[in-house]
């Protein structure tokens, strides 16, 4: 058996105001194999266990779920460094586990129990983890909020930069561009990623975009194309934009992929799309497939290795479920706790009188 | 008869759209779609293109291009997936639709109807569950509605867009699907629900419930709570937020001379802060037994979890005790009276 | 004396994605060159009378002159036909002019007296006539607005489009990207003209803006560059625009161009920029003086009738003047009519009480 | 010593630069141009790129680098150059900024102030002349200042800086260059107003007036016309809407036992309004001998007209008048008991 292999990614980069791209030819460990592919099985996993818990009732609200999409946050976070961040909007379970909470801590948070990462009080769309500035509902406003965490960076000097994910329909806003257009001129180290997954809610990318080549949007702003559906090719793209960002300013990377389910779980994803473009890329593009099937190839991982991959990760993740739907609710008091890192108020008020008296449990880590 | 919210809104806009070509539809899915609350549901089928559009995810420019839409004569009816992102476009709704004609000394009236769901939803938390009723209503120029059932939605969404000047109508996803009795006329093509009226939705003697939106829901079950303790609760429907039918609510305290605001917006400069200014400054107060009371969202943003997310909103207990407190020693006498 | 002349434009026009321009060679009658004239000198006339009743103190607030400018409006004036309509930002004394307001209209809105063409309630950046949608304050709000005006006119097809005028400053706001977007979607007849006139109050557009090539940043809409100090080069972009636009939809359109005083008045507007730069675009590029010249040379125009025009145009705006500083404000119950077009509210509010009745004088336009 | 409300900014955005380097100014022309008021006069020559940066014409993409930022641990003072503009960045003061702490259940507080002049200033019209006290202060998670004088702007600006909260500072345009008296502790380096405290800035045991921003400088105005008829107004200055300081409010009033509110914006869910329904809501309310009146701007869009634009806003005869009205009969009796 192999420990490490070279490998060619499957679909070129494409560029924009870029006269270099992103190595084609990358290397992979053993080690990264079997990380990879238990983290793309892990959300997975995550994702099928969340979508049943709303099925049942037991999530309420949104329920975006990330699975098709896997390569991207896994290939992405392959490439990032202790410094790196990352921010983006509500299809973030997979990010929240991959920035280091576990998956009870992200199925809770869904089931709006104390255990959850945000104690049940962000819920679905409001996850936050260190270096990980959630999990934001409002389409597009985390871009330039990403642009920020960059700005950070860049002054405190300490080498990281910022990734700022949004989707193909989150592109048309205005303030993306506001963003793109400061990065820009202020040289921030930040990477604007489009997770191209074709359509925005009900609508596709042709009906909502003058233009669908994403990774050239940024008009100035150099851009890569990248095949979403390929780990490495997304981890090999982002190591590239990585060293770019922090020596000459923002980029734009476009990840083409695929959301499998509908946009959020009460949208059946089928009005829009036919099932069988669905089934095609399952079938063709699936990204955990295609990476199993390559390993198992390459001969750095056996077919016994990824059982036994499979097995812990279900395991987890049972566990993980059973955990979310035991686990309590917090009690009626954090109602009002820590509604400011600093309170001020005298009291509070409650629905019928000022009679409540705020509490303080954290400061937040800009205090 | 029964009807839906959203088969009164629907209906609504199908009327408006038959009646007047100048009239169209647009937002977020409205069209293909169907709209992401099915409210327009069937149109784009029916209208077409042309009168019902889809928008990318743009809701600054959507509404923007709305408004000038309206200034050049048309009558949109621009949707909002929901009132939380009318935050990207609020400077479209105040300053260029609720200060041109002003500004233009009476020569550009815009006609348009921003709408869509508002306030808290289920299990949507903070950044999807803000009421925008005391905003918009702070603001000359706009007319603000705020209908609770099939009668209000579909009365008040035709009167909306028949007015001539910039309406902002705000609707509660919660009740979409709850189908309420309704009046045979309510149906009619000329169905209308006037704008500024308040409509008392339960008669009583003993105190005033004055809500809005799903918060009518809530002043009902209090005032059935209420009933059984001998305690006649008038409960009051404002509407429209803007005008304010302080008419009605001063005619309702001076026959109970007691008074509960409930809201499920947050309390500091809300809607029932102003109502408590209004009656100080008119002669009813001196109708009033007692000082009025708020019954309001807690003053948090919301949060997910499902206890907390129902504490955070005034609950029929807590209208209860309200009106026991405004009532006070009154409560055993009332009841005595009422037996 | 000829009555007409054939004339190449100065500058070139830039393309962006178009494969043919304006025609560069135009033609000129007399009737032409006397009413271009007289309308690019009235615009500088009326300027300098604003300034000089803004440093008298009458007039109030900001005023933004459109010095240096007047080639844009006219050249595109002289290009629009009856359907067609204009919205612009706070530069606009000279737009409201030529869109059939007076100059007595004009610089009476601006001293704030009722004989003004918004009565003295709209003021200095809100004036409005038919066609022209205003005068807007809010930096890029206009450029949606302009939009939806197109859409109005496909709509009911009348075979109109708008003009969306915005300056560099602007350019970089975010919502001119989502019009230019739905616009392109939709095909609306719009142009979108950026006034380049280089700042955006203190700022350079270089500071500005990621990419100064304006022309080019609607992405896949179509753009021109023109010579906007060039009366009869803004004409013909304009027409070909025009033509453009009914035709396939939106195009942006680059105006370049100079504003020599500084953003309003309150801007000596000599701290970003130096004297030495004004001073050389007066002289070399003036949009009235080049083509003054152009036409004495062409003999399409003599000295004397020159002179004629001057004079008529000075009387005309120091009548205007004596107007503007002699006519009477509105009556205090103006601040309480006209408010709704259907006023519902029983009494309006007064400092201290409900006890105002609403009055409707007018209904508008789209009562 | 004097010092004007421009000084006062200034010399506060210069300490907290000098003492924290986390702190950065960013806004329209706040650099180069020395701020489009001279608020920043002389800080980008001082500090430089780095803590002062001028930004293009685009509020909502750098009111979101700014909160982002703060997130990530800076300081940021964001300036819109007026609060006009904020509509347009509004959603990330609101839904990034002022709920992030409460979603985030405690982990990521975002320490931020925006800034810049508010409500009405001269000649300027309906679309930059609004006032955004009570928008703002609607909004749990914000802390919403309003300062009057020299004392209140470098005081209060100070403190912002320093809180680890979001901060809405609402200045106004028409005081920077009016100097003010100051004690000589207001230049000292760590000279701190507190947020949440409002000031009595003149004593009296007639009338209470509450007003916020210019309106207090109306109030104490009106003051002295009113000590003419020998009437004793005591004029708070709220300095903070949010959190609202009753205790002050009530204090007074249970000495003077009638009050009047005053504002510029407009009455609609405005500041008095809340001011009213507190005092309904407490004890205090019994001790009124009259209903809480309030003064507002008119109820319409700013027009441009110079003498329209005067009646717009409460004038110190309409405060005058108010005060009249709210002591009634007792006018005779106050002026006779303070012979
Ligand atoms: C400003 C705003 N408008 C509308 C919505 C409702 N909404 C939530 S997600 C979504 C679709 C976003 O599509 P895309 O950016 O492609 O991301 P994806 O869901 O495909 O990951 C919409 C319209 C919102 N949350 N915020
Ligand atoms: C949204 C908004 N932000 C800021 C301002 C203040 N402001 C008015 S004009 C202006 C500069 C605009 O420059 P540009 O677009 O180039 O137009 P020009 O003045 O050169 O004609 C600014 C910053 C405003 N009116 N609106
Ligand atoms: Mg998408
Ligand atoms: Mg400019």
């Amino acid at each position: 058996y192999a420990t490490e292999a070279t490998v060619q990614v499957n679909r070129p980069f494409k560029l924009h105001r870029l006269d270099e791209g992103p190595a084609t030819e990358v290397k992979l460990t053993k080690d990264q194999a079997l990380k990879y592919y238990t983290q793309m099985q892990t959300i997975r996993r995550l994702e099928t266990a969340a979508g049943n818990l709303y099925k049942e009732k037991i999530i309420r609200g949104f329920c975006h779920l990330y699975s098709g999409q896997e390569a991207c946050a896994v290939g992405m976070k392959a490439a990032m460094r202790d410094v790196d961040n990352i921010i983006s909007a509500y299809r973030v379970h997979g990010w929240t586990y991959l920035m280091g909470v576990s998956p009870s801590g992200v199925l809770a948070e869904l089931t709006g129990v104390q255990g959850g990462c945000a104690r049940g009080k962000g819920g679905s769309m409001h996850m936050y983890a260190p270096n990980f500035y959630g999990g934001n509902g409002i389409v597009g406003a985390q871009v330039p909020l990403g642009a920020g965490v960059g700005l950070a960076c860049k002054y405190k000097g300490n080498g990281g930069m910022c990734l700022a994910l949004y989707g193909d329909g989150a592109a048309n806003q205005g303030q993306v561009f506001e963003a793109y257009n400061m990065a820009y001129l202020w040289k921030l180290p930040v990477i604007f990623v489009c997770e191209n997954n074709n359509y925005g809610m009900g609508t596709s990318s042709e009906r909502a975009s003058c233009n669908t080549d994403y990774y050239t949007r940024g008009d100035a702003l150099p851009g890569i194309w990248v095949d979403g559906m390929d780990v490495l090719a997304v981890r090999s793209a982002t190591e590239f934009a990585i060293n770019y960002v922090n020596t000459h300013g923002p980029l734009v990377m476009e990840t083409n992929t695929y959301r499998y389910s509908g946009h959020s779980m009460s949208d059946p994803g089928t009005s829009y799309r036919t099932r069988e473009e669905i089934q095609e890329v399952r079938q063709k593009r699936d990204p955990i497939t295609s990476f199993k099937e390559l390993c198992i190839e390459l001969g750095l991982i056996t077919t016994d290795e990824v059982k036994a991959i499979d097995l812990k990760v279900r395991k987890e993740v049972d566990e993980a479920t059973a955990f979310a739907k035991s686990d309590a609710e917090l009690g009626v008091s954090h109602l009002w706790t820590d509604v400011y890192s600093n309170n001020l108020e005298p009291k509070l008020r409650g629905t019928i009188a000022y009679d409540i008296d705020h509490i303080q449990e954290r400061k937040g880590v800009n205090h | 008869k029964q009807m839906t919210v959203r088969d009164a809104l629907n209906s609504a806009l199908d009327d408006e759209l038959a009646r007047d070509d100048r009239v169209f539809i647009l937002g977020e899915e409205v069209a293909q779609y169907d709209g992401a609350y099915k409210v327009s549901r069937g149109l784009w089928k029916k209208y077409g293109d042309k009168r019902v559009i889809d928008t990318p995810i743009t809701e600054m420019g959507f509404a923007g291009i709305a408004v000038g839409a309206a200034m050049a004569g048309l009558r949109p009816v621009c949707e909002f997936m929901t009132w939380n992102f009318s935050m990207q476009a609020i400077d479209h709704i105040i300053n260029s639709a609720a200060k041109t004609f002003y500004m233009s000394a009476g020569a550009v009236n815009v006609p348009i109807v921003f709408r869509g769901p508002n306030g808290a939803a289920s299990g949507v938390a903070a950044q999807h569950s803000q009421c925008f009723a005391a905003w918009y209503a702070h603001c000359p120029g706009l007319k603000v509605l705020s209908p609770y059932d099939a009668e209000d939605a579909r009365g008040l969404l035709k009167s909306a867009i028949r007015d001539p000047d910039p309406v902002v109508f705000l609707e509660n996803e919660l009740v979409y699907g709850t189908a309420f009795p309704v009046a045979d006329n309510v149906a009619d093509k000329d169905f209308l629900v006037p704008i500024g009226k308040a409509k008392v939705m339960r008669p009583g003697k003993d105190i005033t419930l004055v809500a809005h939106s799903k918060a009518v829901e809530t002043s009902l079950l209090a005032a059935a709570e209420l009933a059984k303790k001998g305690i006649e609760a008038e409960v009051i429907n404002l509407r429209s937020i803007r005008p304010l039918d302080t008419a009605t609510i001063f005619a309702s305290v001076r026959k109970t001379h007691h008074l509960v605001t409930v809201e499920n917006g947050w309390p500091q400069h809300g809607v029932g802060a102003e109502i408590c200014a209004r009656i100080m400054e008119d002669q009813t107060f001196f109708e009033l037994d007692a000082p009025v009371w708020r019954c309001a969202g807690v003053d948090v943003p919301m949060p997910y979890a499902k206890t907390l997310e129902a504490h955070a909103l005034p609950r029929v207990q807590d209208l209860v005790e309200a009106t026991l407190k405004v009532l006070g020693g009154k409560v055993g006498k009332a009841a005595a009276a009422n037996k």
